[in-house]
């Protein structure tokens, strides 16, 4: 399926070294419920991969399927080589962090860090060693004595990632660590936890529901919908060539609208508008589609000029974002967005040629 | 890729078993346990008792005959229409007050509430002998207030009704108060700002946020009247109701079979509240959200005055009931030589065990405390946090709720027959302490195991998946962790045992042996015996041992969150 | 030497328990008593719950009623204690060896308030018959023979009296004065102590209790024939220490043993003991009814479902 | 302050018109702390006002304070020429959402939403009709006789709007009302909200703590900090010209950098680089100050090469964020990010020639 051609390339990078994690077939029942169907996918040593989804698509099952929380119902998963489908928690090599931290609210930072520096590999010396090493790691080395309810979010989120780095896992398992934070603690904290990762070269599955924050920090992001893997690429391919009409929709800000393939081969004709699109060439002749496209790859004005298919659009409302100011364009019944510099922003009311650039016109077939 | 080989595997993986790790066996095992304990301490003794229903004195199986011929005693209709009734009664005026009371801790700004929680507390210190007693001082025949009663006598229902109420008046309001502590302050605001006057606010907002804790504290008090039998049968005369019937028929008749159908017919009305209950908190998921913002009261006179003044009245009546039992402790002889005597506490004077009877309870009491937190606790947490336990967990968490409707009488009737069995290998519990304290700890499981679970929840549901990640055994997590974090109910859990214990009579009347007589139980020989300013002076010092206990709880609990509960602090 | 620990099922009156202790143990020094008081009801039921496993060694101080209640059950273990031969035919097992002997006799009286009649200006009463008397209504309280042991001994006593019918309509009658039948056996007199009754019919040695606290009562036993019950001892089939209890037995019929009870009851089984009682009326053994104890027992659920189906259900209370 | 100075030019316009709410230097303490500090600010009629500030700085004790929930220690507050200070919210003219919506959860949507028509003025053939007309304005008709809990996160906020909406108050006041929401629905929900203002012409003042809602619905902003207002204006005006390091930072992203005031006037030396600086011309020679850079204003390669003040920066590393790539830039210990052409980024490790235009470096003093 598309999951599977779209993991084709990431798995050709990861065929020159053995891939570190591999999941074969994955799903999961909750009695009738199928939370997850036939998942797989392989994570390369030291990557940083995402699950992307809207909420309830299953990105948390799969991620308990891996550290054996919630064993999955079938399928296979392999570690360093190793089967680990069934084995406990606890036998497995991992660390993780889930979205409330799950920190132990009556223990200290430092005894909350050393929580698993335990029996004779962990003698009392080289513990306090190593927990002071991950505290200053994070930056908490002045907290250390704290309990969590007196440290703030930010801090509380990167005792937890101490917490799961401590016995050095070979795989850092992430849970939406950052959807419990402010916007701007949150930006910061994912270029630290990403720059974290990569010092320590540690293998690294995120889950999350934000997709600047999959984009930001991700080597390969999994996108999923209602328990299957809709694709699997790098940031660049999941944005500009979505394998499916959801990813194109989920991923980044698109504009949708429904269209017909017409003829000459590589036309769409929506609301009357004829759009020439590179996508539709292999499609027939009369084909409903969902048509998506970018508010920043929609061309105005003089740009629209020279691209074929321009039609004519009223700009009806602004929406100033800082860097851009999104501007609603009607064109007849079709309502498209676009991204322009704000010290250029049409009026509202301005009447303007806009055009779609066929390259960059996305088309997904469409049930009727 | 090695994709390409996979789907044919999978079928073949997908009918593997998961390996089961030791822990989760453990784990699994613990529950096993605890099942274990749960039905040799309540599912085979009741199961004992209540084929009886089904069988005739020789043993003979008889079918329903024993119902039939009970279904034509002609007090039968009678006596369950008056414990229905009477529950009914009861829950009605118990509940409003409680509400109002409970209102007034909760959602008012009266000063004391702290003198108002303790005071509330005070009937559930005493055994219920106590009320009984000074309801007779008060408004029997030679009572000091008999002219309030219009001429009407305290004995049969208006006096099991006043007890009762005062019996059960904590119960319903700890559980309105729990109800009403937690509200939306957002949603009163909204009403507000839409125009919504006091009172219908108070019916769209406050009531239905409270309904829940409405319809348990109504099936909690009806259940606890209708199981009762010590108040009536002091106070209630001859009037017939079904605990009295279970009495009767085992104590005055010695027929096992009867007490046994009657014991069952008991068990219904408590059932059927009980599922009622059980379908009123499954409503209930969902409705507070975790946006929520917790309500503070302001103060506002129209509101506060009248509630102070029902707190007072409220207070006023419970103290008094208890001063006059305590000043009953004291006379001589009432009504006819009121001069005060310390003699009435001299307990060997009048009975055998003495004050050895109260070392008994304390010793009985304790050790339920202590090990019967710890088996609800345990058993709790392994419900919520162990392996899932599919089965087991489903029968322990049922068995769990079951205690809650079965009588006293039933159940030590039940444990004698079960433990006294000569095929039963438990026999060797027979007549000692252990089996008082099973019997005590089985007799108030439910209360325990949802305190236990609700503290259990509100933890961080991944501690155990963390400490697993970790490599740390899941019973580490639960001593390092789960244990120091929820000391304060473990704690709640605890008091409450010991005070239930120390002033339960009606289970563990048939099964004290020679040395192990507890003092609720010297109480109520003390009162047959006439000696009934004995009988308060030991019940009143129950009272001052369980309040004391209460008090120390209280006193140090300050101290015990210092000492474990900093990290509570921000 | 190591004593043998029996364990002795009473219902004797908590004063009673320690010098009846003291008395055993120095005549028979070989054991210890180890005793488990309770109400009669209650401690008939226990004995019955636990009759797979008896855990009782001993009764000691019983009604003959549940004795016999549990002779029928072949609970009992049959032993002819020394010198048993010698105490009254009535007080005694008729089976041979004996399943039960005597102790003494008690009875149903009236704990009459002195202070409340005074109040209240009521007749004190000598006989059953003056308890008809509607000045009484709403004064009298007596215990409900299905729930106690001593209701059941005042109307066994009335039966045997006045005859079937001649007693049932007394009963009938007298219900008409009745304020409560209580549960309990003790709480007639008890209330009546209290004042709160003016009559409380109970059995005697209660009344001896509150009168010696100070409670206006006079206890008295009626004249026209009165239901007693005896206080008894038995071995219990089963019991681990039978050796021990059997000389326990011998000491329960020996003359010390009747001299002890004589300083409680006015009655007892040995003839020739004097009792010394105060408060007791003289000619005392003549105003028991003539009763044939198993007799009476065999007929108990009989009578009860009688009393049950003519008072029980229209028990709503009656101001 | 430069809360007033800020606020003069939106005083300005509304002196066209009377402003329909004015806010007179309220101040709010709880005990001890000061919550807020002094607060002024005009509403226009049918004005659409943001208050923008981090967790905790005062923004909901103002909206507060106007809805009378939490009256206000000192100050004064007139709607529609009425003083409002001391009255209690029933006596005021406004509509509430609450971030939680408070939603009652015993009532049906219709009785939701008809809660406040009451009395005299609304028969029961008027409220039915309101009630169906605002179900109908929220797109919720289908769901009137659902229960909140039945509803999903965004129809349990159109509720909540349509409640507050239903006696048609004059003023509407939201707290945080799409907090609660996913990324999605909340960017679907936020255009909804302002189009459905924009209709009923109703003055509207919002509380938030995301910079990109305010922007993108507010007529104008009210930025807060500490329980201070930092500066009131346009969001063009925000975001192009701070007030404050504070809103230069909090509003949008920007690269923060300490460096000196230098000459000649309008001259800037940060680690060693010479920056011209327009904002800087007033400053004093020597004067310590925080710079401020917006990615999207750095200029990077030929567009640097035309700018004075150029320099030469290595590229650190990517983020992937979609219609840009976010490229971070080392020059000497100076760290930058900008924003490029995804398709035209700078390979890691390549050094170009970067460039600050003078116009858009954003500079405030520095207490050292
Ligand atoms: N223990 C469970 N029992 C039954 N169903 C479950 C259970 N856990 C998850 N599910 C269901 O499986 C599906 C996937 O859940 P999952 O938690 O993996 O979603 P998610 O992608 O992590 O969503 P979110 O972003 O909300 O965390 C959902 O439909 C959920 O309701
Ligand atoms: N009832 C109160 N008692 C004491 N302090 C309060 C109270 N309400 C608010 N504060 C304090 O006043 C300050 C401002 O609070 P406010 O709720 O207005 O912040 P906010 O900007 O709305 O923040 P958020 O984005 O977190 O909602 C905070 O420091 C807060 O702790
Ligand atoms: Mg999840
Ligand atoms: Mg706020």
């Amino acid at each position: 399926m598309s999951a599977q051609l779209a993991a084709a390339p990431a798995t050709d990078t990861a065929a020159a070294a053995p891939p570190y994690l591999v999941v074969e077939q994955v799903s999961k029942h909750f009695g009738t419920t199928i939370a997850l169907e036939r998942a797989s996918l392989t994570v390369a040593a030291g990557e940083f991969v995402s699950f992307l989804g809207p909420s309830g698509c299953g990105k948390t099952t799969l991620l308990r399927a891996i550290a054996g929380l919630d064993p999955a119902t079938s399928g296979r998963i392999l570690q360093d080589g190793r089967d680990i489908t069934f084995l406990p928690p606890a036998a497995r090599d991992f660390g993780i962090v889930f979205q409330s931290y799950a920190l132990f609210p009556n223990l200290t930072v430092t005894d909350n860090v050393g929580y698993g520096l335990r029996g004779r590999a962990w003698p009392a010396s080289r513990r306090t060693h190593r927990v002071a090493e991950l505290l200053g790691l994070v930056g908490l080395a002045e907290h250390a004595r704290k309990y969590p309810a007196q440290l703030s979010g930010g801090q509380q989120q990167r005792v937890a990632l101490a917490r799961a780095l401590a016995a050095e896992p070979g795989l850092l398992l992430l849970d939406e660590p950052l959807s419990a934070l402010d916007a701007q603690v949150r930006q910061h904290l994912r270029q630290e936890l990403r720059a974290l990762q990569r010092r320590l070269g540690v293998t690294t599955v995120m889950v999350t529901h934000d997709q600047e924050e999959a984009m930001g920090v991700s080597d390969r992001i999994v996108v999923m919908s209602r328990g299957l893997i809709e694709q699997i690429g790098t940031p660049e391919t999941i944005y500009r060539h979505p394998a499916s009409a959801f990813v194109a929709g989920f991923v980044g800000h698109a504009s949708r609208f429904n269209a017909v393939v017409d003829a000459p081969p590589g036309t769409l004709v929506a609301d009357g508008l004829t759009l020439p699109c590179l996508g539709a060439r292999r499609m027939l002749y009369g084909a409903p589609v969902q048509a998506f496209i970018r508010p920043e790859d929609v061309a105005l004005g003089p740009t629209a000029t020279a691209l074929e298919g321009n039609f004519a659009a009223r700009v009806m409302h602004h929406e100033f974002l800082g860097p851009v100011c999104r501007v609603t364009l009607q064109a007849g019944r079709l309502q498209l967005e676009a991204d322009v510099n704000p010290a250029v922003a049409p009026a509202i009311g301005e009447v303007l040629l806009a055009a779609l650039p066929a390259e960059r016109l996305m088309v997904f077939p469409r049930d009727v | 890729m090695s994709d390409a080989t996979l789907p044919a595997q999978a079928p073949a993986q997908a009918a593997m078993q998961p390996i089961v790790p030791l822990e989760a066996r453990l784990l699994r095992l613990g529950l096993l346990l605890a099942l274990a304990v749960l039905v040799a301490g309540l599912v085979l003794p009741l199961g004992t008792l209540l084929l009886r229903a089904f069988q005739d004195p020789d043993g003979g199986f008889v079918g329903l005959a024993n119902f039939a011929a009970y279904a034509t005693t002609p007090s039968l209709r009678l006596a369950a229409w008056n414990s229905v009734w009477t529950a009914a009664l009861t829950t009605a005026l118990v509940v409003p007050l409680a509400f109002g009371f409970a209102y007034a801790l909760t959602r008012s700004c009266i000063p004391a509430k702290g003198f108002f929680r303790a005071v509330m507390l005070l009937p559930v210190l005493a055994p219920s002998l106590l009320p009984a007693l000074a309801l007779i001082y008060l408004f029997g025949n030679q009572g000091m207030l008999r002219d309030l009663l219009f001429g009407h006598s305290i004995y049969g229902p208006i006096g099991i009704i006043v007890a009762q109420v005062f019996y059960c008046f904590p119960h319903a309001a700890l559980i309105l108060a729990v109800a009403l502590s937690t509200a939306d302050a957002r949603l009163y605001e909204a009403a507000t700002v839409l125009r919504a006057g006091h009172l219908r606010i108070f019916a769209t907002v406050t009531l239905p946020m409270a309904r829940y804790g409405l319809v348990s504290a109504c099936v909690v008090v009806f259940t606890l009247v209708v199981t009762d039998f010590g108040i009536p049968k002091v106070i209630g005369g001859q009037f017939p109701v079904l605990a009295t019937d279970v009495y009767k028929q085992v104590v005055g008749l010695q027929n096992f079979n009867m007490g046994a159908v009657v014991g069952l017919v008991l068990l219904l009305p408590a059932l059927l509240a009980f599922a009622a209950d059980r379908w009123a908190q499954r409503q209930r998921s969902g409705l507070l959200s975790g946006r929520a913002v917790p309500y503070l009261p302001r103060p506002r006179r129209a509101r506060d005055l009248p509630l102070l003044v029902l707190c007072l009245l409220v207070a006023g009546a419970l103290v008094s009931l208890v001063a006059v039992a305590i000043w009953g402790s004291l006379v001589t002889f009432w009504p006819y030589n009121l001069a005060l005597t310390l003699q009435n506490y001299d307990f060997d004077r009048f009975d055998t065990s003495g004050w050895a009877a109260l070392w008994n309870s304390v010793r009985i009491a304790a050790t339920a405390a202590i090990c019967g937190t710890a088996l609800v606790f345990t058993t709790a947490w392994l419900l919520e946090r162990g392996s899932p336990g599919g089965a087991v967990a489903g029968a322990v968490r049922f068995i769990a709720g079951v205690p809650l409707a079965v009588p006293g009488l039933v159940l030590g009737l039940a444990f004698i027959l079960f433990f006294n069995h000569p095929a039963n290998p438990l026999g060797f519990l027979y007549g000692t302490l252990a089996i008082l304290v099973l019997n005590g700890v089985v007799h108030f499981y439910t209360v325990m195991h949802l305190t236990a679970v609700t503290a259990i929840r509100q933890l961080d549901p991944e501690f155990e998946a963390v400490g697993a990640s970790l490599k740390v055994p899941a019973v580490v997590t639960f001593g390092r962790v789960t244990v120091p974090i929820c000391l304060p109910a473990i704690l709640d859990i605890a008091v409450y045992a010991f005070v239930n214990i120390m002033t339960t009579v009606s289970a563990v009347i048939f099964l004290y042996g020679p040395d192990t007589k507890p003092a609720s139980v010297a109480v109520v020989h003390m009162d047959e015996a006439g000696q009934s300013s004995a009988a308060a002076a030991m019940a009143v010092t129950i009272l001052a041992i369980t309040a004391s206990v209460k008090l120390l709880q209280l006193a140090t609990g300050g101290l015990v969150a210092r000492a474990t509960q900093g990290w509570r602090q921000r | 030497q190591q004593r043998t620990r029996l364990t002795v099922y009473t219902a004797l009156e908590n004063e009673q328990l320690a010098p009846f202790k003291r008395a055993a143990e120095a005549a028979v020094p070989s054991i210890e008593i180890a005793w488990v008081r309770d109400s009669t009801g209650i401690i008939t039921a226990r004995l019955i719950a636990e009759r797979q496993n008896p855990r009782a060694d001993m009764v000691w101080g019983l009604s003959v009623f549940s004795l016999l209640q549990m002779e029928a059950q072949e609970m009992l273990e049959p032993y002819t204690p020394q010198g048993a031969d010698a105490l009254r035919p009535n007080f005694r097992s008729d089976r041979s060896p004996m399943t039960w002997t005597g102790m003494d006799a008690f009875v149903s009286a009236i704990c009459f308030n002195t202070v409340v009649a005074q109040q209240r200006n009521l007749p004190r009463p000598s006989t059953w018959a003056d308890l008809l008397n509607p000045a009484y209504r709403g004064q009298i309280v007596m215990p409900n023979p299905a729930s106690s042991g001593t209701g059941f001994l005042t109307v066994a006593g009335w039966l045997g009296a006045q005859g079937n019918d001649a007693a049932w309509t007394y009963m009938t009658n007298l219900h008409e004065n009745m304020q409560v039948y209580t549960h309990s056996g003790s709480a007639p007199c008890n209330n009546a102590a209290r004042g709160e009754y003016g009559l409380g019919i109970s059995f005697d040695m209660r009344a001896v209790t509150l009168r010696n606290q100070g409670a206006p009562i006079e206890i008295i036993v009626p004249t026209d024939g009165v239901g007693f019950d005896l206080e008894a001892t038995a071995l219990m089939r089963g019991s681990r220490n039978l050796e021990a209890a059997k000389r326990l037995a011998d000491f329960a019929v020996s003359r010390p043993a009747m001299e002890l009870y004589g300083r409680y009851y006015a009655l007892v089984a040995l003839p020739g003991v004097q009792p010394a009682v105060q408060n007791y009326p003289a000619e005392f053994e003549q105003r028991l009814v003539s009763q044939n104890f198993r007799d009476v027992a065999l007929r108990r659920d009989a009578i009860l479902r009688e009393w049950s189906g003519r008072f029980d259900s229209k028990s709503a209370p009656r101001n």
